[in-house]
Parts: C-alpha cells; structure tokens; sequence
C-alpha cells in the first residue's frame, strides 16, 4: 500500500518501472496531469494488465462472429441483415459501499456501451453472488442491488428478463454484482471501428450529462496538493444514477446513428474523458486536441485533472464531421441534452489538452489507449489440494430423502428468486416471450420471427473445487440452458471475477478458468465476442471463490417453437436425457444437506453436450418436445420438482438403475435435461435421440396434484410451490 | 362511414417507456395509432389520447407531477372536457391524477418495492371508454409494473369515488374475489382504476398494451382496447 | 437582486399512511431500538432564489410548493428562509 | 421515560448529481420561475424516540441516522429536536 512518503507515481497506482516507460514514451517527466492520465488508463480495470495475454487464448473467431473483444461491446449476426450485440460487464466494488447507487449505475455502463455500438438495448440480465442472506449485512446488499437494477432497468424502458442470484460465504465482503446487457441494430448501422471513418478535422462532441467530482477514485490523491481539505470530502467515488437522463441518451443517440450524422462513437465509462478521447483517436489512427474549458461542469472550480478523469454517469463522445454539426445539435436539443463541442481530431498522434488557453497535457493518444503495460504474473497452484476433503459421492446416506428434498429445494441457490425478479420490469418493449423463470430468457426480435435466448451462469462452487472444470462447466450450462429452449448456442460474452492477481494463487484460478473456457467454447462452437475482467475481489487474503460469469447468446429462428421449461399439462411422458453418473462432489446437495463444499466435481463430456443441444435444438424445430428443463443445481429431482411446480402439474416417475437413492436424485452429472412429451409424439423423440447419440430413459409421467418419485417421495406440488417460493422472503424476514 | 378507421394518440413525454408498445397494441386492435409530443400542442386530429406508461421526467419529484405541465397536457385537457376518450396507464394515470382530471393520488407501494407481474382485475363498470362492453364483476388478466402505484384518497374522496361508483377495475382473484391477498402494492379498497363522472376519462395501473398479444403475455388488455377504439369510433362518425 | 435560500418540506398530510415511515418503523427494532414511534418520511427541498427582495421570493417559493413541490390532495408543506446571502 | 421529537434530514453529498433536484430545476422555468439554482432534494424524517433524557435520545437518534437512515458513503444528515413532549 501507499503512504504519503511513496512518490506521486506509486500514489497513483503507478510501479516505478511503469513511470519509466512514461518517461520514454514522452522523452520527459509526465506532469501531474498526465500522469492522472496515465494512472487511470494503466489501471487494471482499463488496461487488462494482468489478464490480456491469458485473454488472448480465448477462441474469438466465427462465421457469425461481425465484432469480436477489442471495441465496446462484441456482435454476431443473426440473418437478415440483423446484429445482435452484447456484453457483460461488473460493478460490484462500487455496489459494495452503495448497493443501490452501485448497481443502478452498472446497469448504465453497460447500457451505454451497448449504445455506442448502434445497437437499441433490449434486454437486460444480472448475475450476482452475494454472502448468506442470514447475515444482515448480506441482507442490505442484496436488497439495494436488487432494488438498484431494478430502480435503473425499469427506468430506461429495456427489460431485465434474467440473470441468477447464487450465495456464498466467500462473497460476503465482496459480492459480485455483473450485468449484461443485449442490444439489436441493423448490421449496416453498426458503429464499428471499420464501420466509420473518422477523418482529421471531425469535432469531438460531448453530450449528456455535465461534468462533476463523482467517481474519481484512486487519482483524488492528487487532491492533496491542489485542493484544501474540505474539498477532499466533496470527491465521493460512488455516483449517483439518473436513469431518466440515460434514457435520454439512449433516443438521442440512437436518432443521431439513424440520422448518420456520426463518424464514431463512444461511451463515458472508466476512466472518463481521458479513455473515451485517447481511445477514439487511437483508433482513427489520430491525435487530438482537446479543451477542458468547453466541458459543461455541474459545479465551478474542477482542476483539468478532475475533468479528465471524472467518471460522470450518463455521458457520451460522439465523432462528427463539421458539416453534420448543426444536426447533432438539433437532435440532441429535442431530447434536452446538453452538447458541446470539446475538441477535434488531429493529424499526427499527439492529445494535446488546453485549459484556460494553456497546454496541460500532451502524450501520444496511443500511448494512454494502447501501450499500457502487460504482465505475465505468476502463476502458481494453491496448497490446498484440489478436492480437497472427502468425497461427498461416497458419503453414505441415510436420512429421510424427502426432508433432504425439501432442505435442497430451500437452499437459497435453488430456491425461488421471485422475490428479486419481480422488481424488474422484463415485459417493457413488448418482446419477452420467456423472462426469468425460464432456463434462458427469450426476447424476440421486432419485425421477425427470431428468439434470442440468452442465459448468464456462473459455477463458482465447482470452480472453487476445480477452476478448469467449474468454467467449462458454466459455458456448458448457459449453452445448456438456451439449448433447452430450442435454440442455437450461438456465442458468448464473459466476465471474470477474481481476488488479487498479484497472488500466484489467484492467477492460477484465472489461468485454469481462461483456459476451461476456451476448452468449452471450441467444443461447443461458441465464441468469445467480448467481456470483462474484475479483479481484487478480496478481503484480508480470503479472495472470492473463482467466479468466471457466461452470459450466452442462442438463436431461435421461430420463437413460436420455444420449448417451454415446465410441464404445460398432465399425460404426458417424461424423459430423462443424458446419462447419471455418481458426482456429487460440489453438489447443491453435498453444502445444503450435508453441509460441505468438497469432492471432485462432475465430469464434463464436451461431445456429448453437444449431441444434446443438437437434439433439443432438432426437437423443438420438429415441435416434439412439449417442455425442457436442463438439470442443474440438486440433479434430476430438482429438474423435476420445477417442471412441476412451475407448470402446476404432479408426476409419477421412478427412477432406474443401480446408484444409492440419494445419488440419483442429487447427482449433479452435466448433460442431462427432463423432457416432457406428448405420448403421440415418443416415437419421434426416441429417435431423434438415437440419431444424435444422445442416451434416454423414460421415467414416467405428468399429472396429478402430487409430485412422486416412486419409492422416494410422495409430496403435493402445492406445498412444494410454497416451500420453494417462500425461501428467500422467509430468510428475509418478510413471513 | 365504413372502413373508417379510429385515430388513437399516444404522447411521448420525456421518459415514456410503454408508448411503443401501446402504439403497437392500437394498430394490433384494429386502429390507427398516432404518435403525439409532449413539446408540441397538437392533437393531429386524433379520436382518443393514450397518456402511456413510463417514468416521465424520471418521476423524479412524484410520478407524473412534471408531465402534467406539458405544453401537450393544454389540448388533452380541453379533449376530455369535450367528452374526448383519455386513458391514463400506470404513469398516465399518475398524470391524469396530478392534473386533477381524476381524484386521488399514488404513492409508494405498500411493500416500497417495484412489482412486475400479472395479476386479476375486476370489471367494476361498464360505464368508461375502456369497459363499454364488458360485464361489471367479470375478470381480466393484465401484468402491472410500477413502483408507485398504491393509489390513495382522503376519506371523503373515496366516499365520494365509492358512492359515485368511479371505480373501474379492483385487484381481484382470478374469480373475483377481492381481498388484502389480492392487493399488490396496498391500494385502497383494492383500487386498480379509476373513471372520472363522464367515464370519457380513465387511469390505471395495469398495463393493457402489455396484454394484447398471446405470445408475449395474458390478452385481457384486448377488449379494454376494443371499447376504446368503439368510443374513439362515435368520435369518427359523430 | 439579492439571492434567497429556502427550505421546503413536504410531508404527507397526517391520517395517509406512510409507507416509508412504516419500513423505517418496523427496522429500528431488530437493530435494538424499540423505543421509537410515528416515524413519518417526507421530502426536504432546498433551493436558491433571485429576488428583489425577500417577500417576492418568499411568495414565489410558496407559489412552486403548492403547483409542484407538492400535491395538496396528500401532503402538506412548510416553506423555511435559510437566511438571506 | 419522556418522548422526544426528533427530525433527520438527510442529504446527498455536495458534489454528487442530484437527478431529482435537476429534475425539479429543469421544471422551473416552464411554470415561469426562471430565477431558481442549485435545488437538491433530500429525504426528512421525523420520529418521536421515549428516553429518560434528551442525552439519550439524541445519542440514539444519531445512531439512527448512521445505521439506518443514511448511507454516508454518499448522504450527510443533521439531527434537530423538535421539542420535548
Ligand atoms: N473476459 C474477457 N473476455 C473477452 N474479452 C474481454 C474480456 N474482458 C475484456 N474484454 C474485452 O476488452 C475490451 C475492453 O474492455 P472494457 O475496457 O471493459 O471496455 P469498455 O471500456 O468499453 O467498457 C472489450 O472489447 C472487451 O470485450
Ligand atoms: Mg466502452
């Protein structure tokens, strides 16, 4: 850590050998403002020191893929000239201090980001993993969170149609707070870097929001030396959301995109003006020049330092040809946004930025966007062994299975999160045809028959036990999860949670997950178009387990052949496919019943997930299939008991084989999913199965008001209803 | 006056979120939607005003009480004072309530969250430019979203809404049955919408251009947009 | 032109319940106080006026809290002058 | 035991946005006030605590105000007694 005696540079979160490479870079010692400059653009969160190389291994390539990681937000086409474009991105340090402030205005980054790439946001979701809410500290940060994404979603008008919500002792200091967002626009409307050519000359126009002291963060050192104390505590690093203003933003500039006026443009996100004007000339292949005295400020007397760095919400940069000027305003003035014009790009490289008529900055625009540092940190195996403890798979068990149900039902990871996601609009927008107790959301595309099924999923308790195998898992499960509803995994976006890389340890989480990823991404055909790294999740040296977040994209050519995920009517045949294996290391059921997060996680057969989203993607085409729920957390009986509970229908199933009861209704062995069947329609299930290789076993069949596994448990779906839905307000207090 | 085709305004006010969708849930009824600004004081000769849904001006200050100034508002009121069919919808309604055309006000629901989620109203009158047609104690099925929408009165407003039976919808069981169990944000006696004297005017919390379309959602929105395309029509042919 | 602070407050008028006032109410305890009573939230407004004099402003202020700060047919308000800069 | 009124006032730090107060600036001028700046919007709470003295009761309605009523990460609050009942 810092203290005051550091020099400014290791202050400002600079090493000694990266001022160095400022120095060479500038052939002279950077001023303080500059090195501001660098030390926002050099952090981790901008520069993916730390992580770049490991990201560069991720397979990144595809026929549909149109952006890949590199600009704000990656895109894939769909057919008929349509992209659909999305990112993830975190928020969970600032959602740490201000639940709500923190996620509202995570929810505006992302949203932005997807905007700058001319595409409409429309659809929202959230993964977080908060500590147990039996803590009340828990409690406060999962309600503001909750409130937060709803309080900015439902303001901006795109709906929040999923997400997850997953609890952990390891993030009660620090809760991972993600969002993703999906946006659509034309191909041709793009705004990509190849897409718009900006030229010397083009103005730079700022429009939105003013400027003030929020969110400067690690750079208010530098307050010291110019400000006064009191001043100091007017600097908060936490800003307040105005989601009526980016709505604002989001017609506005959509209108400017349609109206072609621009050559570029550019959200306000980390690191403020200073990435978004060192990023767009970078990219033109540019310089420019900027004039601080032409941003419109919220209050007087800001330093160029504080201009430059400030992360103001609710801005963006656009790139206009001069002759286009007077449009951009007109536009922007409908919507009653401010706009200025703060500078221009220029031949050459160089930023050079002016206040009060004189130079204060001037560095090679690439040298801030471009040429950060990069790390090979080391990596190195924890001590702990890996699986480490007893195996849960071989832990005999003895207890009554139906109150084991019922404790697996309950758990808070399993349990119903109707209480959260009833705080988001997810029908504004009129598309949501499956929103967040679905498998995966899906959100048709106006004016066609598309489906985007979308699914975010993270497997940190397997990746606490196995990094590798609980990343590959999660991209299996979100594939796994759009598959269900008859669509195609089609690409992913990512976002990796992890503690302090400058431990080897965490490196080597980050490594393992990385390459479990691109593992699962090449088996699956599913490429990485995007994402986002957050790093130093961590208290004392108890870091977050490894939490790498998919948010997966499918597509349904006809959403009105969506499978739904639970029984939609009594008399039919259910269908288990896949195999079940004795994996119970990791389970739902190993920590909520037996009280242990140990054993060796399930196996992951690429191939064979694979086979089985190409059956249910062939099923629902052929409308053979009357639901699909892919089993997850708590196996084939929790699959079942949310197939009924969901569709208010009972069952009477057994199961086959040799496995102890126990195990075959935990076991949480990848690739299976419960299928629910039209009797008319067996035949055809049986063998499109056969074709792809895909095993099956019929367990039995929908209906009745009681939910039996024969043998195992008897109990009526009501009372499931209640226990499953009543979990969480019941741990919050509220019955 | 066959084929004639009513013409339905929806205003955008900065921070409208539902008027595409209502927009769309006018043309999917069989009517002719037209799209109103809220800068401008221009009906476009329109046969029916839909203030839709959203967070107007952020509903910053309270919901609606901004919009309610809008240059847009001068014409609308002067509409529904002809006899004009006006619905208010969620934040509409929040407007139409700020504006004084309908009694009462909203505020927070009782449980300080939004809530997203479809939910039973009752037909309580026929007598509105949205229920000519349906049957006093039948039930609809129409989701809500909104975070301010416990709507409430003084005591001797309500008397006075009861007693001249300006009550439109209640939050109800799928049966009928209205109840605290079926109350999802508080409001009193179960109110969902309200109607002013004339019933040319009416608010409500519910979102019917949300339940127009089966594969989006339940469709007991379309015979509210039904009646209101039949009143806007006695505008087209009277 | 002088420039005046006021303070608005605006609060529901009593007999309306006060949902805000009720949650705040019904935490307090299981934070070890059980000792508070009638806890009514309401909104505090504060702003600066360009005013001849005092009075103008002082009406001008009363003017914006009955036609926007507040909505007379559930909350109350009470204007407050800071004092003069 | 005697019973205390106490309001909270609750405010955003300088130098946050206040998205309400602008909302609320930006309304002005339409209604024909042209001559208003610098409205924030903050939150007031008033509360009536039973304590043996007004010491206590202060002291508690401090805590209050830390724990629950604001978040000072982004608010500051003042603490004024009404007068004792
Ligand atoms: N985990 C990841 N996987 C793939 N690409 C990533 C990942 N993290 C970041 N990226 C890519 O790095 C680029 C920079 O990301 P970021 O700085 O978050 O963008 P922005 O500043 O626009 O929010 C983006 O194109 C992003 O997609
Ligand atoms: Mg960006």
């Amino acid at each position: 850590m810092s203290s005051e005696q550091d020099p400014l540079h290791r202050q400002l979160g600079l090493t000694d050998d990266e001022l160095a490479q400022i120095e060479a870079t500038l052939g002279r010692e950077p001023n303080r403002t500059e090195l501001a400059m660098y030390s926002v653009m050099w952090s981790e969160h901008c520069s993916y020191k730390s992580s770049k190389i490991h990201l560069r291994t991720l397979p990144t390539e595809g026929p549909s893929v149109l952006v890949g990681p590199g600009q704000d937000a990656g895109a894939v086409d769909v057919g008929d000239g349509i992209a659909v474009v999305f990112k993830i991105e975190s928020h969970s340090h600032p959602s740490a201090i201000e639940p709500y402030q923190g996620a509202a205005t995570g929810v505006g980054g992302i949203v932005r980001d997807i905007v700058s790439m001319g595409a409409r946001p429309v659809a929202l979701l959230d993964p977080l993993l908060f500590g147990p809410l039996t803590e009340e500290r828990n409690r406060w940060l999962f309600a503001g969170v909750i409130a937060g994404i709803g309080g900015y979603g439902n303001c901006i008008g795109v709906p929040t149609v999923g997400g997850e919500i997953r609890f952990a002792d390891a993030h009660t200091a620090d809760p991972t707070v993600d969002v993703m967002c999906v946006g659509v626009a034309r191909v041709a409307e793009l705004v990509t870097t190849q897409s718009r050519t900006a030229q010397a000359g083009s103005l730079m126009v700022l429009y939105g929001a003013s400027t003030g002291r929020d969110g400067i963060g690690g750079v208010s050192v530098l307050a010291s030396a110019t400000l006064d104390d009191g001043a100091e505590g007017s600097r908060p690093s936490v800003q307040i959301g105005d989601p009526f203003a980016e709505k604002l933003l989001i017609e506005a500039s959509l209108e400017l995109i349609a109206a072609g006026s621009l050559e570029g443009l550019q959200d306000l996100g980390g690191a403020g003006i200073t990435c978004a004007v060192s990023e767009s000339a970078a990219r033109a292949g540019m310089g420019a020049s900027l004039d601080l005295d032409a941003v419109p400020l919220r209050e007087p007397g800001l330093v160029p330092f504080e201009i430059l760095t400030s992360e103001s919400q609710e801005r963006m940069l656009a790139i206009v040809h001069p002759s286009k000027i007077d449009d951009v305003r007109a536009i922007c003035d409908r919507w009653g946004l401010t706009t200025a014009v703060i500078g221009g790009l220029t031949p050459g490289g160089t930023l050079t930025v002016r206040s009060g008529g004189a130079v204060v900055a001037e560095v090679p625009a690439s040298s801030l966007a471009e040429d950060g540092p990069v790390y090979e940190r080391p990596v190195a195996p924890p001590a702990r062994t890996m699986g480490n403890g007893e195996d849960p798979t071989f832990v005999p068990f003895e207890k009554d299975l139906t109150e084991a149900v019922f404790t697996v039902l309950t758990a808070p990871n399993v349990a119903s999160k109707r209480w959260a996601f009833e705080q988001y609009d997810r029908v504004v927008q009129g598309n949501t045809v499956a929103g967040p107790d679905s498998d995966a959301a899906v959100v048709r595309v106006t004016g066609t028959l598309k489906g985007l099924a979308l699914s975010t999923d993270s497997k940190s308790r397997f990746g606490r036990l196995d990094p590798f195998l609980g990343a590959a898992h999660a991209v299996a499960e979100s594939a796994r999860n759009v598959a269900v509803t008859g669509a195609i995994p089609m690409a992913i976006t990512n976002c990796l949670n992890f503690g302090n890389p400058e431990r080897p340890e965490v490196m080597w989480e980050l490594t393992e997950s990385i390459r479990g990823i691109r593992e699962a991404c090449l088996a699956l055909d599913t490429p990485v178009t995007g994402g986002n790294v957050s790093l130093y999740n961590e208290s004392g040296d108890s870091a977050i387990w490894p939490t790498p977040v998919i948010g997966m994209l499918g597509l349904l050519e006809d959403y009105r052949l969506r499978i739904p995920s639970s029984f939609p009517r009594p008399g039919l045949a259910i269908y288990l496919m896949g195999e079940t294996f004795a994996e119970l290391g990791g389970s739902e059921f190993a920590e909520a019943v037996l009280g242990v997060v140990a054993g060796k996680p399930p196996a992951l057969d690429l191939t064979r997930e694979r086979a089985l989203h190409r059956l249910l993607v062939a099923a629902a085409r052929g409308a053979v299939v009357a639901s699909a729920h892919d089993c997850g957390d708590g196996g084939v009986a929790i699959a079942l008991l949310e197939s009924a509970i969901g569709g208010g229908h009972g069952f009477a199933v057994a199961l086959a084989g040799d496995l102890p009861s126990h195990v075959a209704l935990f076991s949480e062995s990848a690739s299976r999913a419960v299928l629910s069947v039209d009797p008319a329609d067996e035949e055809a299930l049986v063998r499109l199965a056969a074709e792809h290789g895909v095993p099956v076993a019929r367990l039995g069949e929908t209906g009745g008001p009681r939910a039996l596994i024969e043998g195992l448990v008897d109990v009526p779906v009501d009372e499931l209803r209640d226990a499953w839905e009543g979990a969480i307000p019941r741990l919050l207090g509220e019955t | 006056m066959t084929g004639a085709v009513p013409r339905v305004g929806v205003v955008t006010f900065p921070g409208s979120l539902d008027d595409g969708d209502a927009l769309r849930a006018i043309e999917q009824m069989g009517g002719h939607a037209v799209s109103l600004w809220h800068g401008e004081r221009d009906l476009r000769a329109v046969d029916a005003v839909i203030l839709p849904g959203g967070f107007s001006y952020g509903d910053y200050l309270r919901c609606g009480a901004i919009a309610r100034f809008a240059p847009v508002m001068e014409p609308v009121m002067a509409f529904a004072e002809r006899g004009g069919p006006v619905l208010g919808i969620c934040n509409g309604f929040q407007v139409l309530c700020e504006a004084g055309l309908l009694p009462g006000a909203m505020i927070r629901n009782r449980s300080l969250r939004f809530v997203c989620r479809d939910v039973w109203l009752r037909v309580e009158t026929a007598q509105s430019c949205i229920t000519d047609g349906l049957t006093p104690g039948e039930t609809i099925e129409i989701p809500i979203k909104h975070g301010e929408g416990q709507w409430i009165a003084t005591p001797e407003q309500l008397a006075d809404v009861e007693r001249d039976m300006l009550v439109v919808f209640r939050y109800a069981s799928r049966t009928g049955i209205v109840d605290e169990a079926q109350n999802p944000n508080g409001a009193v006696n179960n109110v969902a919408g309200i109607r002013n004297a004339a019933g040319n005017v009416v608010g409500l919390m519910p979102h019917p251009e949300h339940a127009v379309d089966p594969d989006v959602g339940p469709t007991g929105g379309q015979p509210l947009f039904a009646s209101l395309l039949h009143m806007a029509m006695a505008g087209v042919i009277g | 032109m002088k420039t005046f602070t006021f303070e608005v407050l605006v609060t529901l008028k009593d007999g309306l319940s006060d949902p805000q006032g009720k949650a705040v109410e019904s935490a307090l305890p299981s934070l070890g106080w059980t000792n508070v009573h009638h806890v009514r939230v309401g909104k505090h407004i504060k702003l600066d006026v360009d005013a001849e004099d005092e009075t103008t402003a002082l009406e001008q202020v009363r003017g914006m809290a009955v036609r926007l700060l507040s909505n007379p047919v559930i909350e109350d308000y009470q204007v407050l002058e800071v004092s003069p800069k």
